[in-house]
This record gives structure tokens, C-alpha cells and sequence, in this order.
């Protein structure tokens, strides 16, 4: 199977889609601008033309509203934030009017709308420009909330959420973009609402999602060479949550870790904990632990964020404490000292700034 | 009787009547949801609604029972929305804060101020870019609705693309109970502002349904036309309470006389009286009426025998299939 | 000691403030209006003349803003919001900018807002007026969340929350504002941060905050009665959390309830069930349990309101699975049919809608 | 050489320069934050900022390099923020894009756009209601700001209130890649939408400082007398990346030639044309030159030299005391 990034993928998933139903459009800033939100809207104004691919004013309440109006009617809008925080102008529409809609008409209209906000950290954006916010929209019922972990997944999520005929909040995070992974060329749907355990192992059940996934996984095969074998769960929809799959596996490793991919506090991860403890309490052999960024505001300077962003010594420090295993310390510190990047602000190596 | 006024007449009357009807029948307690009345403004949904077609779109907001009853929306359901009941037009799900009808192009209401109105930009959208035919979406709001920014990010937008709507803007001086030199500058203009991002405004007195009915006809046609969007503001008066069934003029919120002079420009008498001095025909009148008043008692027997809602419609509209 | 209602002891505290310190101002929409928020400002601008008592445009987001610029100059401005759902039109000013200007000015510049956010229930509000969405503001660093559930609380704690230099949100249940309590004529602090233990007991410790408080008080008796003793903790404050009481108390119980005012999907109470699993989960020795309103939108007629709001039967039968003891079925059935108010959807028997 | 002259010089080659050194370090990786430079811009801030004194205050946006310097605001702690050092003027938790300097009356700017223009209106009311002192606050913005319903939320309750403030609205026909014609209807005119709102409001070319500093001067005078606001919108144009330190004229999202006619009407060329048809004194200017090319280098090499912030102060500033 081809190779390619994650914003490729989900330029793929649009393009598809648009081909597919000619309903769907794409609405935002920048959407039909030469950088393309990071190459994912790249040229598709061109080839859809500007009914398909709309330009907006920075207008983000209203726009959200006008998809709304233009979602009941039949049309399939696609918004994009190229940070997340943008998006907070339009909460309004997203928890009021959006996510009720639906209810609200007593089950006659319906909202097929994709909301894609863009997270991320690095490069000193500071603290309004790299929160994740994912709890403010996965409390909301009547939103359906999905935050892919890699090219793969993006592209038959994204098909997946335009085609859902719900508000579905998409959360793309800016460091994944340009990570590459086999993504087949046809349309493929993934189902919303469905973890993925990409890691089957028995000694501990490790939840995370999004960019968070990625700093798991640097760790994953020296876990393995030193004897732990984690289940590492991407839970790719954070609402509606699947609960079966965490709760089987933790039924069978007895342990938790939930690795955040933002602020703790009230986070995600207090949620997949309390649906463990709440379930399955007597299986646990340990008390389920989480992890996520430092709960402050992200300062800009790359000194400083970098204490704040997850971090691998405190992911392998968590896991070697709740499995009990112990490795070898020498080991552990050449270990870390290897996988750690220069410079911790910025997604590779070459990148040059700014985002 | 000249149609025209007949048709009009019927409306104002029915709004009239229906609210006038809520009020007395709240104090038994069974219409257990806010309620905002609209006697005193029924002019303006009726001259505008008047001239739009069923498949022409409206979007309203927590004061929305006479844009609804005056675009033809089904009176049964209403009630019995109020009533909290089944065969609501929401299933009870909504309350009168949320009334919709969409086989008659009502296409919903909400109780945050401002926040239909890019909903109904939306619509629009959606008919000038897809459907490509001739309806038009008319977005009914108060004036304390342009207080919120967000209605000048969608009059923006729907001036960049030339949307086929109607702004309907009724300006009844008070936001709740707080009138308007507390929240704008006495020199502050809607229409101006409105007309500076390139959309045609006109300001008018909302309480003679025949001014409202030929100065929304000529706009409409225009809009159908050019199919940009046009802006109305009307002035009129809420003669009840905010939010309720009362008369609540002893509050004192309004400075005294001003309720009084406004009822004295009573948009059913002016209706009335224009009829008199055409027609003689006094009996057609009377005909009206009574057929309204008997479809009301009709509503609210009905609404009050439906049943309330089955506990598993509770699970259904989370999601749409 | 007096006993006035809640609605009154918000305006003493008001008043008061407002006496102590010129710098204080009230903002919001009907803050003049002769129903003064449901009482709490009635008359106060009378008082204190149009530039303490400041009416405002319907335009949220921008009074936000306003009350911020003000706020660093030195005014210390208390916004209102009549219904909580209003305040999502200034969420990116809440999130972004109040929480973050001290932090963002390096401690230069300091911001004491406190914004009453009213949240309630009943008489056919529907979807979008009874919405609690605590959980929005408590993920946020920068924060201090309020939530009181008693009339002396609620002077104490807006008292000192109008003196605190950080924004404050402030949650006023409506249903509180008519129930009254003991309250001191005098000035007087609640610390922001500090929970309360407002029954001491040994069987299960119970955690709740705001209105759903007065759901647990309504079978406390019963409770005692039939041999349970329940730690009942008042939270007061969401953000920052008194994770100490809490873990004290569940220490003692060994057991956990934590009954939410809002929906438990990432609501309140996770928070409250991973905090204390995190800590002292060996300690546990039942599940961690928690009970909220149903996770679904909130219809507007009473009959299918009513099963989303908590309810008494099923927070007795929690508590007895979690703490084992029986209670009679016919006692518990008796009660049950005593307490139940003829109406579910009003706070009060003379009440007379709408709000 | 007129003081006035010489000051505006001063200003306009300092952002210009400063600008420009920014933009030749960029690629050395250490300042590692996103930079809106101003290049092309500097008149706006220079002329407007020449009016006002020290105690008046100003915020600003992400693009708030020039504002921040044409306000006198401290050079050394601006790069050094920049750097991400501990003696930025934010210890480095903003960078760029939240620059302030207390002391010379910049209170803020933040990259979220339009979220400024509300907390400056909030400044100037403390200011006529509390301080009732004759200082005004200026609110910078980009032309893409009046597209956010903040913006209108907030004239309204500047006029309402009738506040010291002057609004600045540079208008560089850009948000990101984006022209004009693609966000605002063609005959949308911000100048009269906020006339519209009772505020007196100009337009003028931006690029000529002379020019600016006496429109800003006449209504900053008019402002502190009467003490309501006034709305300029000045028409300018920038010349690098929207963000970042390239030139990026290569990517076409402007017309051909459009850039090159902005240069050509490049304030700092357009100041030191009228100076020398005013004086001969050129060795004046050298001097001037000189001085601030030396505070620049020096002002680099401070920040370069400065320390990363400790640690211990993420946990310093989350809550007040
Ligand atoms: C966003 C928002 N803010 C405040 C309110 C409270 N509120 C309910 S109705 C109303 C009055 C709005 O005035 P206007 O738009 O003129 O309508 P009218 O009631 O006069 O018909 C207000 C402020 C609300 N519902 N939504
Ligand atoms: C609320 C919000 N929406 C979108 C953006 C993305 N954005 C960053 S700068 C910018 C351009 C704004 O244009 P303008 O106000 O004209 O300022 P200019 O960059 O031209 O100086 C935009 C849209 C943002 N920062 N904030
Ligand atoms: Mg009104
Ligand atoms: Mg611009």
C-alpha cells in the first residue's frame, strides 16, 4: 500500500467525498487559499469551483449558523479552524443550535455538518493557539466527536463524519500532518464510535488518542524488548465513546493508564476512568493512573512549553510503576536520551518556523 | 370584501385571538412553558408573510407565534406544543420557544436572541447556490437582535452573496424591559448600518398591515428579482408583558401613556377601519370570525386531549440515522 | 440568626461588595430592570446610579470583552447572565483572553471578573434554557468555578469571589434563589477552593455541589433513619477543586457517589471519581459511582422533563447497592410516594410560570 | 529638520528597521514564535501614535510590532521576547503575538482576531467613568476584524457610551491570502457602518504619515474635548508573508503589480521625499539612522544574551493573588 501524510489523507478524504455527493462543500478561511490549511484544502477550489469550495469573511458564529441553515436544507458543509480556539466564537451555534438541532425538530431536520478544528502545539504559539479544548465539545450530547491518530484513520474517519448525517467535530492535530502511514487510494469508511486497540498485549491497557497516540508509541518497542507488553487503545471517537472495547481490554490487563492528548483536569481522560472505575472496579488490580499536558496555560517560549507537553520519561516512569515491572535504569536513561529531539517545539526535524 | 383585505384581516385576527387566548388559559397552569405574546405586532408577520408563498422560508425567534401563525403554520400543533403534548409540532420537545411547521416552510424558532438569523442566511444559501429556484427566506427578528454581532456577520455575508432574503427587523423599542436608549446611541441607524453593506433598507411604521404588506410585496419582488437580499425595519409596539400572559404596564419600565397611544394605533382596528369605509360588508367579517374562534376552541380541545409524549421519544432524536 | 432566600443573600452579598468598594460594578442585561435577575439586583442601581449598575446591549461576547479592559484598569465588574446558554456567545473571551491575561501580561496585569451564570430547570425551558455546562468553564487553567447550593454559601462565597483578583464564573441554580437559610446580616468570606462536609457519616461519603445538593438533603433523613450515614460534601467550588476533603472523606467511608448537577458524560463528577480512584484507590472498596441528569437534550414538556432531572428513587437505590444496608421495601416505597412533589417541573408549590 | 518630522522619522525608520532585522534573524531559528510583520504599514502607527502621550493607552493585534514601537514601547524587551527570554516583555509566555509594555500604555494584543477591540473599548470606559482623566484609548485592528461581530458589538457600546476612544482600522485589503472582494460585499463601507452607529468617521490613505499624524491629531483633539469616539480607516498594504519573514509575492493571491505599487508608495520613501524638499540637512537624518541601528543591534544582542525563563514560573502566574 501507498505511503502518505496525514494531510494528504485528509485532502483525499474530502476530494472523495466532494466527487461522491455533490452536497458536500467546503466552507472557511483559507480553505481556498495557496498554503490550503496546511495542504489540506490545497487546489480543490480549482477543481470544485467556488460554489463547492467557499471562501468566508472571519465570521465564525455566522458561518457556523449559515451551515446550519444550509445543512437542514440538504447541503453537507464542511467547516474548517485552523486553530481551535477560532472555533470558541461559535459555540453558541455548536452547543445550542447545532448539536439540538436535530432534537429540536423532533427528529425532521437533520445537521450533516463537519466541523474540522485544528490543535496543536510547538513554535511558540503560545497560549491561544495550542489548546486541544476536546471536552468542551464531548460533553455536549448531540455532538459526535472524532480525533484521529494517523493518516489511515483520518481518511476513513473524515469520509466517515461527512457522510454521518450529525454535527461531528473532527479534530485534526497540526503535528500529525505531516506524519505518513499506508492509506489505501479507494473510499473506505471507519466507523465513528469504535476504538482501536493497535497494540494487543496483557500487561497493562494504555487509552490515549490523537498526537498523544504518537508519543505512545515511541516508547511501545522498548516496552516490548524489556518485557512489558502493553494494549495501547487509540480511541479515535471521543463521543459517543466505546466503552466495550476499553472495558474488555482493562477485563483483561486489570491495569489503566489514559494518556491525554490535553489538559487532565475535567479532561477526556477523567472520563475513560471514571467508566472503568465504574464498571469493572473489582477487576482492577491497580489504581487507574492519567496523564496529560501540564494543567497551565502553554507559554510560548520553547523552554517553557516544553515542560508542559507529554513528555516520554513520565509515560515509561507511569507504566513501569502500575505493571510493577522493573527496567534496567541505565538502560531506561540511554534509552531516553536517545528518542529525545533536539528541540521539543517542533513536529521534525527540518522544520523551519512558522506554522 | 376585497381578497386582499380578507386575507390580511383573517391573519391578524387569528394571531389576535390565539394569543389573546393563551393568556387567559396560562393561569390554569397547563401551558407550562415561557410564552412570548406578539398582540401589538401582528401586522408585520401578516403584510409580510401575506406575500410569500409555502415553499418560501421563515426563521424566528422566541417571539415567533405570529410569524408562524401568519405564514399559515398549522394552529393544532402549536397549541398543542404549548401544552407540552404529543401532537405538538415538536412533540413537546420544544415548547413554544421552538415552533416549527415545515410543510409550511416555518422552519424553526429558538430563544437565543440573534441566533436564527445566519440559520436563515443558511437557507438562502442553500436555495440561490443548489436549489436554484425562486424562494426566498425571510429572517423575522426584534431590534435587540442587532445588538449581537452576529447579525452583522451574517448581513455581511449575505451581502457578499446575494442571498434571496428578506431581513425582517420589528423594532417594538424594548429588549425585555429594557428600552432602547439604554442599549444604542439615539443617533444609531439599523437601516444605515444595514445599507452600508450594500443591502437595500427601508424603515416604516409596522403597525398599518397595509403599509407593511405593499412595502414587503415591492421588496419581494425585488429580491426575486436581483435576488440580493433587502432589509425591513418596522416600528411597532408590544402591548403585554415580555414574557407571559399579563399586562405588565404597572412596572413602569415604559414611560406612562406611551402602551396607550401605541394601542390607540391598534394594527386590527387600523385593519378594521380601512374595511369599513371600503365595504359594508359587515356579516363577511363576522363570518371570520367566527370560523377563527371555532378553529381556536377546536385547537386547544385538541391539544389539551392529546397525550403527553411517550418516555422513549426521549432516546430517538439524539442522533439522525 | 435571619433567615432570608438566596436570591436576597446574592444581593446582600452585592450590596455589600458594592459598598465596600467603588471599584465594583454590576453589568448585564436587566441588571436594572424592575425583576432585578430574578431578584438578586432589584433596585441596586437605584442605589448605586447608572455607573455601578451598568445595562447593557444584548452583546455578550463584547460586554465580556469590555468588562476585561476594565477589569486590568481596575474596575472590578460582576457580569449576569440570565441563562448560562447566553454566555456561550463570550466563551472565546472567557477562554482565551480573561483566563489567560494575567498569565499572558507575566503577572503584570490581574483580572477580577465574576460572572454569574444562571442555570436551572423546569417549566418548560426546553433545550437551550436548562443547560448547567459547568464542565466548560471548570477545564480551564485560569479559572476559579463557584458553584453554591445554600443562601449562606452563596453571600460568603460571592463575597469573596467579588474580592478575588481572578475571574470568577459563578453559578447561581435557579431553583436555589427562592430557598431560604441562615444567613449573617454582617459581611463574611467563604474561601474559594474549600468543599464542605455538611453531614459527617461513616457508610458512604457523597459528593455533590448546586442544586442537586438539595435532591441529596431531600432522602438525608430517611437516610439516618433507616440506618445509613452518609459524608455528604457540598463542593462549592469546581475549579480549583478541594481534592483534600474529598479523599479525606472517602477514606473514612471507603465508598463513593458523586451526584452531579449536569450530565455526567466528561462531567463534574469523572473529575471527582478520578481524583480519588487516582489516590487513594486501594482504599475503595465498592465501585465509585456517579448519578446525574440523563445525557440527553432537555425537552420542554413536563412529562418528559422529568425523567432527566435527578431523582429520588434513583439516588436512594444507589446509595443502598453502594453501601450494601437494606431498607425496607414498603418504608422506602412510603417515603418515596411522600416526597414525591405533585409537580417536577416547578421548584415551589405556589409557583406560578414561567420563569 | 521640523521636531515633527524628525520624531515621525524616528518612528517610521525604527518599525521599519527593526521589521527588517527581524526578518534577516528569522531564519536562524531563535526566535521561535509566528512574526506578522508590519513592513509597508509603518505610517499607520507612526503618525497615529505621534499624537499621543504616554498615559494614553493603546492594544493591538497579532500584527503589533509597529504599534508597540510607535507607542515607544521598549525595544530590548520586545526582541527578547521574541526570543523567548526571560527579560521579554511577557518573560516569554507570549511572543510576538502578545506584546505589551505597561509603562508606555500598551496594554495587550493577542492573535485572536478582533478580541482586542472590546477589551480596549472596556479601557476607555474605565477611563471616562472611573479615571476621569483626559487620557483616550487607541484600538488597532485589521480591516478583517469588522468582519467579526465583536467589532459591531463593541462601536455600538463606544458610542452608546459615548467613550474616549479612536478606532484605527488599517485596512491592507488582506486577511491571511484573502482580498477583500471574497469577504466584504464591493460596496460595503466600514467607514459608514460605524458612522451609522452615531461615531464620526474618516477614511484616508495611509502610506502618507503627514498625513495620518493630522487626521489622528484633529480627532484625537476632537476625542479628549467631547469625549466620544472617532473611527479612522486607514488604506495600506503589506509587503512580506502574512505570517512569517519571507516575501511571498510567488504564491499569486495578489494581483500582478500590486505589490509593486504598494512599494512605490513605501511611507518611509514618501517621509524623507518631504524632508529633503524641506531641508538639506541630511546629516541629521544619519544621525538619527545611526542611533537607531545601534539600538537595534544592541537590542539583538540583549535578547540573544538574556536567559531562558526558570521553570518554577509556569506555575507562578495561573491565579492572581
Ligand atoms: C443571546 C441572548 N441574550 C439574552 C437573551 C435574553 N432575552 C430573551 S428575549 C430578549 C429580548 C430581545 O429583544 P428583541 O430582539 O428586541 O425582541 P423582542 O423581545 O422585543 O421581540 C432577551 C434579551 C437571550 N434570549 N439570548
Ligand atoms: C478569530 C480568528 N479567526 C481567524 C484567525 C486567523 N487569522 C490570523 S491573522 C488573520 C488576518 C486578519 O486580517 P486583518 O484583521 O485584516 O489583519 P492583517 O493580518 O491584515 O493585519 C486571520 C484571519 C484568527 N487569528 N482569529
Ligand atoms: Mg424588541
Ligand atoms: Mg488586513
Amino acid at each position: 500500500m501507498r505511503k502518505i501524510k496525514f494531510n494528504q489523507s485528509v485532502k483525499e478524504a474530502l476530494t472523495l467525498s466532494m466527487l461522491r455527493d455533490k452536497k458536500v462543500v467546503l466552507m472557511g478561511l483559507g480553505v481556498t487559499d495557496p498554503k490550503g490549511i496546511f495542504g489540506t484544502t490545497k487546489d480543490l477550489g480549482k477543481k470544485f469551483g467556488s460554489t463547492r469550495v467557499i471562501e468566508t469573511p472571519t465570521s465564525e458564529n455566522a458561518i457556523t449558523g449559515i451551515a446550519l441553515g444550509a445543512a437542514i436544507k440538504g447541503m453537507r458543509p464542511i467547516l474548517t479552524h485552523q486553530r481551535v480556539e477560532f472555533s470558541l466564537l461559535s459555540m453558541e451555534q455548536i452547543v445550542n443550535q447545532l448539536s439540538k438541532w436535530h432534537f429540536m425538530s423532533a427528529g425532521k431536520q437533520k445537521v450533516p455538518i463537519v466541523i474540522r478544528m485544528i490543535i496543536g502545539k510547538g513554535w511558540g504559539q503560545g497560549p491561544q493557539h495550542s489548546q486541544s479544548l476536546e471536552v468542551l465539545f464531548s460533553h455536549i450530547p448531540g455532538l459526535k466527536v472524532v480525533a484521529p491518530s494517523n493518516a489511515f484513520d483520518a481518511k476513513g474517519l473524515l469520509i466517515q463524519s461527512i457522510k454521518d448525517n450529525n454535527p461531528v467535530i473532527f479534530f485534526e492535530h497540526r503535528w500529525l500532518h505531516d506524519i505518513s502511514g499506508n492509506v489505501p487510494k479507494k473510499s473506505y469508511d471507519i466507523k465513528i464510535g469504535k476504538a482501536k486497540i493497535i497494540k494487543k498485549g496483557k500487561d497493562i491497557t494504555i487509552v490515549s488518542f490523537s498526537e498523544a497516540i504518537v508519543q505512545v508509541m515511541r516508547i511501545y518497542k522498548f516496552l516490548k524488548i524489556n518485557g512489558i507488553e502493553p494494549e495501547i487503545i487509540d480511541l479515535r471517537t471521543l463521543r459517543p465513546i466505546d466503552k466495550k472495547t476499553i472495558i474488555n481490554s482493562v477485563k483483561k490487563t486489570r491495569k489503566l493508564l489514559v494518556i491525554d492528548n490535553s489538559w487532565t483536569t475535567y479532561g477526556i481522560s477523567a472520563e475513560i476512568i471514571s467508566i472503568v472505575t465504574e464498571s469493572i472496579f473489582k477487576k482492577l488490580k491497580k489504581s487507574p493512573q492519567r496523564i496529560g499536558i501540564k494543567n497551565v496555560m502553554i507559554p510560548s517560549s520553547k523552554e517553557l512549553a516544553k515542560h508542559c507537553y507529554l513528555n516520554s520519561k513520565n509515560i515509561l516512569e507511569k507504566i513501569i510503576s502500575i505493571t510493577g515491572k522493573n527496567i534496567n535504569k541505565k538502560k531506561k536513561n540511554l534509552f531516553l536520551k536517545k528518542i529525545n529531539t533536539s528541540e521539543s517545539d517542533i513536529p521534525y526535524k527540518d522544520f523551519k518556523g512558522p506554522f | 370584501m376585497n381578497k386582499l383585505y380578507r386575507d390580511l384581516y383573517k391573519k391578524i385576527y387569528k394571531i389576535r385571538c390565539v394569543e389573546k387566548k393563551i393568556s387567559t388559559m396560562y393561569k390554569h397552569q397547563e401551558m407550562r412553558c415561557p410564552v412570548h405574546l406578539s398582540i401589538g405586532q401582528e401586522a408585520v408577520a401578516a403584510g409580510v408573510c401575506a406575500n410569500l408563498g409555502k415553499k418560501d422560508e421563515i426563521i424566528s425567534t422566541h417571539r415567533s407565534h405570529a410569524h408562524y401563525l401568519g405564514k399559515g403554520g398549522n394552529l393544532k400543533n402549536m397549541i398543542a406544543e404549548l401544552y407540552g403534548k404529543d401532537k405538538g409540532c415538536a412533540k413537546g420537545l420544544g415548547g413554544s420557544m421552538h415552533l416549527q411547521d415545515l410543510d409550511n416552510g416555518i422552519f424553526g424558532s429558538v430563544p437565543i436572541v440573534g441566533s436564527t438569523i445566519p440559520i436563515g442566511v443558511g437557507i438562502a444559501f442553500y436555495s440561490k447556490f443548489f436549489l436554484k429556484k425562486n424562494n426566498i427566506t425571510t429572517i423575522f427578528f426584534g431590534e435587540g437582535a442587532t445588538e449581537e454581532g452576529v447579525f452583522h456577520e451574517s448581513i455581511n455575508f449575505a451581502s457578499l452573496h446575494k442571498l434571496p432574503i428578506l431581513f425582517v427587523c420589528e423594532n417594538n423599542l424594548y429588549s425585555v424591559y429594557t428600552g432602547l436608549k439604554d442599549r444604542q446611541h439615539v443617533n444609531r441607524s439599523i437601516k444605515k448600518i444595514v445599507e452600508s453593506n450594500g443591502i437595500e433598507s427601508h424603515t416604516s411604521t409596522g403597525n398599518d398591515v397595509l403599509d407593511v404588506y405593499s412595502l414587503a410585496k415591492e421588496s419581494i419582488n425585488k429580491i426575486r428579482k436581483k435576488k440580493g437580499p433587502i432589509f425591513l425595519e418596522f416600528k411597532t409596539y408590544r402591548w403585554l408583558e415580555h414574557c407571559g400572559p399579563n399586562w405588565d404596564d404597572n412596572l413602569n419600565y415604559r414611560p406612562k401613556g406611551e402602551l396607550k397611544s401605541w394601542m390607540n394605533k391598534c394594527p386590527l382596528k387600523k385593519l378594521r377601519g380601512k374595511i369599513f369605509s371600503n365595504s359594508k360588508k359587515n356579516n363577511t367579517l363576522d363570518k371570520i370570525e367566527k370560523k377563527i374562534n371555532y378553529e381556536i376552541e377546536n385547537a386547544f380541545q385538541f391539544a389539551k386531549n392529546a397525550k403527553f409524549p411517550k418516555k422513549e421519544i426521549l432516546n430517538k432524536f439524539i442522533y439522525s440515522n
